[in-house]
Protein backbone atom coordinates (compact mmCIF):
# COMPACT_ATOMS: atom_id res chain seq x y z
CA UNK A 1 0.00 0.00 0.00
CA UNK A 2 0.72 3.61 -0.62
CA UNK A 3 1.73 5.67 2.42
CA UNK A 4 1.32 8.93 1.15
CA UNK A 5 0.23 10.54 -1.85
CA UNK A 6 1.93 11.98 -4.52
CA UNK A 7 1.97 15.26 -5.52
CA UNK A 8 -0.81 16.29 -7.96
CA UNK A 9 0.87 16.81 -11.83
CA UNK A 10 -2.94 18.29 -12.63
CA UNK A 11 -3.64 22.19 -13.48
CA UNK A 12 -6.88 23.03 -14.39
CA UNK A 13 -6.93 24.88 -17.79
CA UNK A 14 -4.48 25.51 -20.41
CA UNK A 15 -0.53 25.78 -18.63
CA UNK A 16 0.27 29.22 -19.77
CA UNK A 17 3.48 30.05 -21.83
CA UNK A 18 4.13 32.59 -18.59
CA UNK A 19 3.79 29.50 -16.48
CA UNK A 20 6.53 27.77 -18.55
CA UNK A 21 8.84 30.39 -18.80
CA UNK A 22 8.83 31.03 -15.33
CA UNK A 23 9.50 27.05 -14.64
CA UNK A 24 12.58 27.73 -16.82
CA UNK A 25 13.73 30.99 -14.66
CA UNK A 26 13.84 29.31 -11.42
CA UNK A 27 16.12 26.64 -12.99
CA UNK A 28 18.67 28.90 -13.38
CA UNK A 29 19.89 28.56 -9.60
CA UNK A 30 20.99 25.51 -10.29
CA UNK A 31 24.28 25.76 -11.80
CA UNK A 32 25.43 22.22 -11.82
CA UNK A 33 22.78 21.99 -14.81
CA UNK A 34 24.00 22.12 -18.68
CA UNK A 35 20.97 20.79 -20.40
CA UNK A 36 17.20 21.21 -20.01
CA UNK A 37 14.91 19.54 -22.63
CA UNK A 38 11.26 20.41 -22.88
CA UNK A 39 8.14 18.81 -24.21
CA UNK A 40 4.96 20.43 -24.90
CA UNK A 41 1.88 19.02 -26.28
CA UNK A 42 -0.50 21.46 -27.60
CA UNK A 43 -4.16 20.87 -28.67
CA UNK A 44 -4.54 20.70 -32.68
CA UNK A 45 -7.67 21.99 -34.03
CA UNK A 46 -7.74 18.51 -36.60
CA UNK A 47 -10.58 18.56 -38.94
CA UNK A 48 -12.80 15.06 -38.63
CA UNK A 49 -15.32 14.21 -41.18
CA UNK A 50 -15.13 18.05 -42.02
CA UNK A 51 -15.72 19.70 -38.90
CA UNK A 52 -12.95 21.45 -36.38
CA UNK A 53 -11.67 20.38 -33.42
CA UNK A 54 -12.05 23.19 -30.83
CA UNK A 55 -11.03 22.83 -28.10
CA UNK A 56 -10.20 19.33 -25.69
CA UNK A 57 -12.29 18.77 -22.33
CA UNK A 58 -9.37 16.65 -19.89
CA UNK A 59 -10.99 14.52 -17.31
CA UNK A 60 -8.57 11.87 -15.43
CA UNK A 61 -8.77 8.79 -12.97
CA UNK A 62 -6.86 11.20 -10.87
CA UNK A 63 -5.42 9.64 -7.54
CA UNK A 64 -4.35 6.58 -10.70
CA UNK A 65 -2.59 9.37 -12.54
CA UNK A 66 -0.52 10.89 -10.06
CA UNK A 67 0.83 7.82 -9.07
CA UNK A 68 1.36 6.38 -12.18
CA UNK A 69 3.47 9.92 -12.56
CA UNK A 70 5.49 9.01 -9.69
CA UNK A 71 6.21 5.31 -10.43
CA UNK A 72 7.48 7.20 -13.60
CA UNK A 73 8.92 9.72 -12.04
CA UNK A 74 11.12 7.35 -9.87
CA UNK A 75 11.80 4.91 -12.50
CA UNK A 76 13.30 7.85 -14.66
CA UNK A 77 15.63 8.98 -12.09
CA UNK A 78 17.01 5.53 -11.47
CA UNK A 79 17.75 5.15 -15.37
CA UNK A 80 19.19 8.89 -16.01
CA UNK A 81 21.17 11.26 -14.32
CA UNK A 82 18.66 14.01 -13.94
CA UNK A 83 18.94 16.87 -12.16
CA UNK A 84 15.54 17.65 -11.62
CA UNK A 85 12.48 16.63 -13.69
CA UNK A 86 8.45 18.07 -13.75
CA UNK A 87 5.26 16.71 -15.27
CA UNK A 88 2.40 19.17 -15.50
CA UNK A 89 -1.02 18.18 -17.10
CA UNK A 90 -4.25 19.94 -17.62
CA UNK A 91 -7.50 19.23 -16.32
CA UNK A 92 -11.00 20.70 -17.98
CA UNK A 93 -11.12 22.75 -20.95
CA UNK A 94 -7.75 23.55 -23.33
CA UNK A 95 -8.44 25.00 -26.13
CA UNK A 96 -6.90 24.21 -29.90
CA UNK A 97 -3.70 25.96 -29.53
CA UNK A 98 -3.08 25.96 -26.16
CA UNK A 99 -0.60 23.64 -24.26
CA UNK A 100 -2.10 20.62 -22.19
CA UNK A 101 1.08 18.75 -21.18
CA UNK A 102 4.34 20.12 -19.94
CA UNK A 103 7.06 18.02 -19.05
CA UNK A 104 11.01 19.47 -18.25
CA UNK A 105 13.94 17.33 -17.44
CA UNK A 106 17.60 18.55 -16.77
CA UNK A 107 20.72 17.33 -16.43
CA UNK A 108 24.78 17.95 -16.18
CA UNK A 109 25.00 17.05 -19.80
CA UNK A 110 22.94 16.75 -22.88
CA UNK A 111 23.06 13.36 -24.35
CA UNK A 112 21.06 11.81 -21.32
CA UNK A 113 18.01 14.72 -21.68
CA UNK A 114 16.91 13.32 -24.42
CA UNK A 115 16.68 9.97 -23.99
CA UNK A 116 14.98 10.59 -20.52
CA UNK A 117 12.69 12.81 -22.12
CA UNK A 118 11.44 10.50 -24.71
CA UNK A 119 10.94 7.76 -22.36
CA UNK A 120 8.63 10.01 -20.03
CA UNK A 121 6.89 11.29 -22.38
CA UNK A 122 5.82 8.36 -24.09
CA UNK A 123 5.34 6.67 -20.63
CA UNK A 124 2.66 9.21 -19.82
CA UNK A 125 1.04 8.89 -22.88
CA UNK A 126 0.66 4.69 -22.11
CA UNK A 127 0.42 4.54 -18.59
CA UNK A 128 -1.47 7.74 -17.49
CA UNK A 129 -5.49 7.07 -17.21
CA UNK A 130 -5.96 10.87 -18.61
CA UNK A 131 -9.11 11.43 -20.82
CA UNK A 132 -9.58 13.14 -23.89
CA UNK A 133 -13.40 14.47 -25.31
CA UNK A 134 -12.75 16.41 -28.24
CA UNK A 135 -15.30 18.77 -28.69
CA UNK A 136 -16.03 20.59 -32.54
CA UNK A 137 -17.10 23.84 -33.08
CA UNK A 138 -21.03 22.52 -33.75
CA UNK A 139 -20.78 21.26 -30.11
CA UNK A 140 -20.76 17.60 -31.05
CA UNK A 141 -17.68 15.72 -29.53
CA UNK A 142 -15.63 12.46 -30.10
CA UNK A 143 -13.15 10.79 -27.82
CA UNK A 144 -9.65 10.95 -28.04
CA UNK A 145 -7.57 7.99 -28.10
CA UNK A 146 -3.47 8.09 -28.08
CA UNK A 147 -1.86 6.51 -31.08
CA UNK B 1 -19.66 -8.42 -1.66
CA UNK B 2 -20.07 -4.85 -1.74
CA UNK B 3 -17.91 -3.22 -4.67
CA UNK B 4 -17.69 0.24 -5.96
CA UNK B 5 -16.77 0.78 -9.30
CA UNK B 6 -15.66 4.37 -11.05
CA UNK B 7 -16.35 5.35 -14.42
CA UNK B 8 -14.26 7.66 -16.68
CA UNK B 9 -14.75 9.41 -20.17
CA UNK B 10 -16.43 7.57 -22.47
CA UNK B 11 -17.59 5.20 -20.38
CA UNK B 12 -19.08 7.25 -18.01
CA UNK B 13 -21.20 8.64 -20.83
CA UNK B 14 -22.80 5.33 -21.05
CA UNK B 15 -23.12 4.38 -17.64
CA UNK B 16 -24.47 7.91 -16.80
CA UNK B 17 -22.88 8.00 -13.82
CA UNK B 18 -19.28 8.14 -12.44
CA UNK B 19 -19.04 5.84 -10.03
CA UNK B 20 -21.86 3.34 -8.25
CA UNK B 21 -21.78 0.77 -5.45
CA UNK B 22 -23.02 -2.63 -6.62
CA UNK B 23 -23.27 -6.15 -4.56
CA UNK B 24 -21.42 -8.95 -6.87
CA UNK B 25 -21.08 -12.28 -6.19
CA UNK B 26 -18.42 -13.45 -8.80
CA UNK B 27 -14.80 -13.91 -8.30
CA UNK B 28 -13.29 -12.84 -11.46
CA UNK B 29 -12.69 -9.42 -13.30
CA UNK B 30 -14.33 -11.58 -16.48
CA UNK B 31 -17.29 -12.01 -13.51
CA UNK B 32 -18.12 -8.57 -13.45
CA UNK B 33 -17.52 -7.53 -16.62
CA UNK B 34 -20.20 -10.17 -17.75
CA UNK B 35 -22.61 -8.48 -15.02
CA UNK B 36 -21.73 -5.11 -16.22
CA UNK B 37 -22.43 -5.80 -19.45
CA UNK B 38 -26.42 -6.91 -19.02
CA UNK B 39 -26.38 -3.68 -16.86
CA UNK B 40 -25.21 -1.50 -19.80
CA UNK B 41 -25.98 -2.63 -22.87
CA UNK B 42 -23.98 -0.22 -24.52
CA UNK B 43 -20.88 -1.18 -22.75
CA UNK B 44 -20.15 -4.27 -25.00
CA UNK B 45 -19.14 -1.67 -28.22
CA UNK B 46 -16.61 -0.20 -26.12
CA UNK B 47 -13.19 -0.37 -25.75
CA UNK B 48 -12.10 -0.17 -22.33
CA UNK B 49 -9.70 -1.82 -19.45
CA UNK B 50 -9.96 -2.48 -15.99
CA UNK B 51 -8.04 -0.74 -12.88
CA UNK B 52 -8.25 -2.66 -9.50
CA UNK B 53 -6.47 -0.64 -6.46
CA UNK B 54 -5.03 1.56 -9.37
CA UNK B 55 -3.18 -1.61 -11.29
CA UNK B 56 -4.54 -2.48 -14.85
CA UNK B 57 -5.65 -6.13 -14.10
CA UNK B 58 -6.67 -8.85 -16.61
CA UNK B 59 -9.75 -10.43 -16.84
CA UNK B 60 -8.51 -13.34 -14.97
CA UNK B 61 -7.42 -11.62 -11.62
CA UNK B 62 -9.76 -11.92 -8.64
CA UNK B 63 -11.66 -9.38 -7.83
CA UNK B 64 -11.22 -8.50 -3.91
CA UNK B 65 -13.54 -5.41 -3.67
CA UNK B 66 -10.62 -2.80 -3.75
CA UNK B 67 -11.31 0.53 -5.67
CA UNK B 68 -12.07 -0.53 -9.44
CA UNK B 69 -12.47 1.47 -12.48
CA UNK B 70 -13.56 0.94 -15.84
CA UNK B 71 -11.27 2.94 -18.22
CA UNK B 72 -11.73 3.78 -21.95
CA UNK B 73 -8.68 4.29 -23.88
CA UNK B 74 -5.86 6.75 -22.72
CA UNK B 75 -5.60 10.46 -24.28
CA UNK B 76 -3.24 12.04 -22.23
CA UNK B 77 -1.35 14.94 -23.59
CA UNK C 1 28.47 31.18 -53.75
CA UNK C 2 26.04 31.80 -51.16
CA UNK C 3 23.41 34.45 -53.35
CA UNK C 4 21.87 36.09 -49.83
CA UNK C 5 22.76 36.17 -45.99
CA UNK C 6 21.22 33.56 -44.66
CA UNK C 7 19.47 35.02 -40.88
CA UNK C 8 21.32 35.26 -37.93
CA UNK C 9 20.70 32.94 -35.10
CA UNK C 10 23.30 34.93 -32.50
CA UNK C 11 21.77 37.15 -29.56
CA UNK C 12 23.39 39.45 -27.56
CA UNK C 13 24.27 37.96 -24.35
CA UNK C 14 22.47 35.63 -22.43
CA UNK C 15 18.68 33.96 -23.60
CA UNK C 16 16.18 34.81 -21.24
CA UNK C 17 13.49 33.04 -19.85
CA UNK C 18 11.11 35.20 -20.93
CA UNK C 19 12.18 35.36 -24.51
CA UNK C 20 11.52 31.78 -24.60
CA UNK C 21 8.34 31.64 -23.12
CA UNK C 22 7.09 34.52 -25.64
CA UNK C 23 7.99 32.16 -28.59
CA UNK C 24 6.05 29.51 -26.88
CA UNK C 25 3.31 32.05 -26.66
CA UNK C 26 3.67 32.68 -30.29
CA UNK C 27 2.76 29.20 -31.58
CA UNK C 28 -0.27 28.86 -30.04
CA UNK C 29 -1.74 30.46 -33.29
CA UNK C 30 -0.48 27.50 -35.15
CA UNK C 31 -3.10 24.90 -34.47
CA UNK C 32 -1.46 22.14 -36.87
CA UNK C 33 1.28 21.89 -34.13
CA UNK C 34 0.42 18.82 -31.63
CA UNK C 35 4.05 18.90 -30.03
CA UNK C 36 6.23 20.82 -29.61
CA UNK C 37 10.27 20.10 -28.13
CA UNK C 38 12.84 22.48 -26.81
CA UNK C 39 16.52 22.29 -26.03
CA UNK C 40 18.15 24.66 -23.74
CA UNK C 41 21.70 25.19 -23.17
CA UNK C 42 22.72 26.32 -19.75
CA UNK C 43 26.09 27.79 -18.48
CA UNK C 44 27.49 25.34 -15.62
CA UNK C 45 29.13 26.38 -12.57
CA UNK C 46 32.34 23.62 -13.54
CA UNK C 47 35.19 23.50 -10.85
CA UNK C 48 38.34 22.72 -12.35
CA UNK C 49 41.59 22.31 -10.25
CA UNK C 50 39.60 24.30 -7.33
CA UNK C 51 38.56 26.85 -9.71
CA UNK C 52 34.63 28.01 -10.44
CA UNK C 53 33.51 28.60 -13.93
CA UNK C 54 31.72 32.17 -13.38
CA UNK C 55 30.67 32.86 -17.08
CA UNK C 56 31.49 31.69 -20.77
CA UNK C 57 32.52 34.36 -23.29
CA UNK C 58 31.20 33.21 -26.43
CA UNK C 59 32.80 34.71 -29.63
CA UNK C 60 31.77 32.87 -33.49
CA UNK C 61 32.83 33.41 -37.20
CA UNK C 62 29.46 34.46 -37.57
CA UNK C 63 29.04 34.50 -41.00
CA UNK C 64 29.71 30.53 -41.37
CA UNK C 65 28.04 29.69 -38.23
CA UNK C 66 24.82 31.44 -39.69
CA UNK C 67 25.58 29.69 -43.30
CA UNK C 68 25.77 25.78 -41.30
CA UNK C 69 22.87 26.86 -39.03
CA UNK C 70 20.90 27.39 -42.45
CA UNK C 71 21.90 24.33 -43.34
CA UNK C 72 21.23 22.11 -40.51
CA UNK C 73 18.04 23.95 -40.77
CA UNK C 74 17.40 22.64 -44.39
CA UNK C 75 18.42 19.68 -43.69
CA UNK C 76 16.10 18.90 -40.23
CA UNK C 77 13.26 20.47 -42.65
CA UNK C 78 13.92 17.62 -45.23
CA UNK C 79 14.13 14.83 -42.57
CA UNK C 80 11.57 15.37 -40.65
CA UNK C 81 7.85 16.67 -41.20
CA UNK C 82 8.35 19.92 -38.71
CA UNK C 83 6.02 23.03 -38.76
CA UNK C 84 8.58 25.08 -37.71
CA UNK C 85 12.02 25.50 -35.86
CA UNK C 86 14.04 28.04 -34.61
CA UNK C 87 17.93 28.39 -33.14
CA UNK C 88 19.19 30.83 -31.03
CA UNK C 89 23.15 31.38 -29.87
CA UNK C 90 24.31 33.88 -27.46
CA UNK C 91 27.34 35.58 -28.25
CA UNK C 92 29.20 37.71 -25.45
CA UNK C 93 29.02 37.09 -22.10
CA UNK C 94 26.40 34.29 -20.64
CA UNK C 95 26.78 33.59 -16.68
CA UNK C 96 26.70 30.26 -15.12
CA UNK C 97 22.85 29.30 -14.74
CA UNK C 98 21.90 31.69 -17.88
CA UNK C 99 20.76 30.13 -20.82
CA UNK C 100 23.26 30.00 -24.29
CA UNK C 101 21.25 28.01 -26.32
CA UNK C 102 17.54 28.19 -27.53
CA UNK C 103 16.74 25.32 -30.03
CA UNK C 104 12.82 25.23 -30.35
CA UNK C 105 11.00 22.56 -32.97
CA UNK C 106 7.43 21.93 -33.79
CA UNK C 107 5.53 19.05 -35.47
CA UNK C 108 1.83 17.85 -35.85
CA UNK C 109 3.13 14.50 -34.13
CA UNK C 110 5.29 13.32 -31.07
CA UNK C 111 7.01 11.18 -32.33
CA UNK C 112 9.54 13.36 -34.95
CA UNK C 113 10.62 16.06 -32.38
CA UNK C 114 12.26 14.16 -30.71
CA UNK C 115 14.49 12.53 -33.43
CA UNK C 116 14.58 16.20 -34.72
CA UNK C 117 15.43 18.20 -31.86
CA UNK C 118 19.12 15.87 -31.29
CA UNK C 119 19.82 15.60 -34.56
CA UNK C 120 19.92 19.41 -34.58
CA UNK C 121 21.20 20.19 -31.65
CA UNK C 122 24.15 17.49 -32.42
CA UNK C 123 24.80 19.21 -35.53
CA UNK C 124 25.27 22.57 -34.24
CA UNK C 125 27.75 21.36 -31.69
CA UNK C 126 29.69 19.55 -34.25
CA UNK C 127 29.23 21.88 -37.19
CA UNK C 128 28.93 25.51 -36.02
CA UNK C 129 31.96 27.88 -35.58
CA UNK C 130 31.49 29.34 -32.22
CA UNK C 131 34.15 29.46 -29.46
CA UNK C 132 34.19 28.96 -25.75
CA UNK C 133 35.96 30.85 -23.48
CA UNK C 134 35.33 29.85 -19.48
CA UNK C 135 35.62 32.53 -17.42
CA UNK C 136 36.94 31.69 -13.34
CA UNK C 137 36.24 33.57 -10.67
CA UNK C 138 39.48 34.79 -10.14
CA UNK C 139 39.11 36.29 -13.78
CA UNK C 140 41.66 33.48 -15.31
CA UNK C 141 40.37 31.43 -18.12
CA UNK C 142 40.46 28.66 -20.29
CA UNK C 143 39.18 27.17 -23.70
CA UNK C 144 35.56 25.30 -23.93
CA UNK C 145 35.64 22.06 -26.36
CA UNK C 146 32.72 20.14 -27.01
CA UNK C 147 32.58 16.59 -26.39
CA UNK D 1 49.07 35.80 -53.98
CA UNK D 2 47.65 37.95 -51.19
CA UNK D 3 45.40 36.04 -48.93
CA UNK D 4 43.55 37.25 -46.04
CA UNK D 5 43.15 34.89 -43.08
CA UNK D 6 40.82 34.97 -40.01
CA UNK D 7 41.85 33.90 -35.96
CA UNK D 8 39.47 33.13 -33.75
CA UNK D 9 39.11 32.07 -29.87
CA UNK D 10 42.49 30.34 -28.64
CA UNK D 11 43.87 30.81 -32.11
CA UNK D 12 43.55 34.53 -32.30
CA UNK D 13 45.04 34.68 -28.66
CA UNK D 14 48.18 33.41 -30.26
CA UNK D 15 48.19 35.54 -33.13
CA UNK D 16 46.79 38.47 -31.37
CA UNK D 17 45.18 39.46 -34.22
CA UNK D 18 41.43 38.81 -35.65
CA UNK D 19 42.65 39.16 -38.86
CA UNK D 20 45.86 39.72 -41.56
CA UNK D 21 46.66 39.75 -45.08
CA UNK D 22 49.75 37.58 -46.09
CA UNK D 23 52.05 37.27 -49.40
CA UNK D 24 51.12 33.41 -49.84
CA UNK D 25 53.43 31.85 -52.22
CA UNK D 26 52.69 27.93 -51.85
CA UNK D 27 49.21 26.28 -52.89
CA UNK D 28 47.87 23.67 -50.41
CA UNK D 29 46.63 24.69 -47.32
CA UNK D 30 49.36 22.28 -45.48
CA UNK D 31 51.69 24.97 -47.20
CA UNK D 32 50.02 27.88 -45.48
CA UNK D 33 50.09 25.96 -42.30
CA UNK D 34 53.70 25.65 -42.69
CA UNK D 35 53.76 29.42 -43.12
CA UNK D 36 51.79 30.10 -40.30
CA UNK D 37 53.71 27.70 -37.80
CA UNK D 38 57.08 29.49 -38.87
CA UNK D 39 55.62 32.88 -38.16
CA UNK D 40 53.66 31.88 -35.15
CA UNK D 41 55.75 29.23 -32.89
CA UNK D 42 53.15 28.45 -30.44
CA UNK D 43 50.53 27.55 -33.30
CA UNK D 44 52.41 24.30 -33.12
CA UNK D 45 50.88 23.12 -29.86
CA UNK D 46 47.46 24.42 -30.88
CA UNK D 47 44.45 22.19 -32.32
CA UNK D 48 42.78 23.71 -35.07
CA UNK D 49 40.93 23.19 -38.32
CA UNK D 50 41.01 25.40 -41.47
CA UNK D 51 38.03 26.55 -43.31
CA UNK D 52 37.96 28.01 -46.83
CA UNK D 53 35.41 30.14 -48.18
CA UNK D 54 33.32 28.90 -45.08
CA UNK D 55 33.79 25.49 -45.73
CA UNK D 56 36.59 22.92 -43.42
CA UNK D 57 38.86 21.92 -45.55
CA UNK D 58 41.95 19.34 -45.77
CA UNK D 59 45.43 19.46 -45.80
CA UNK D 60 45.62 18.53 -48.92
CA UNK D 61 43.07 21.23 -50.61
CA UNK D 62 44.44 24.18 -52.94
CA UNK D 63 43.96 27.37 -51.48
CA UNK D 64 42.40 29.33 -53.89
CA UNK D 65 42.43 32.90 -51.94
CA UNK D 66 39.18 32.92 -50.72
CA UNK D 67 38.28 33.63 -47.31
CA UNK D 68 40.81 31.32 -45.11
CA UNK D 69 39.70 30.97 -41.27
CA UNK D 70 41.55 29.41 -38.38
CA UNK D 71 39.06 27.44 -36.30
CA UNK D 72 40.15 26.41 -32.80
CA UNK D 73 37.47 23.64 -31.71
CA UNK D 74 33.82 24.41 -31.27
CA UNK D 75 32.23 25.12 -28.08
CA UNK D 76 28.64 26.20 -29.17
CA UNK D 77 25.97 25.23 -26.67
Amino acid sequence: MKDKKPKSVFKEGAITSDFIGNSIYKHQTKTSIGAHNIFLGQVRADEIDGKTVSAIEYTAYEDMANQKSHDIRESAFEKFELTCMHIYHSLGTVKAGEICLFVFVSSPRRKVVFEALEFIVEAIKADVPVFGKEIFEDESHQWKKNT
Amino acid sequence: MQITIKYFGQIAEVTKLEEESLEFSGSLVSDLIEVLNKKYSKLINKDFQIAQNQELVSNETEITGQEIALLPPFAGG
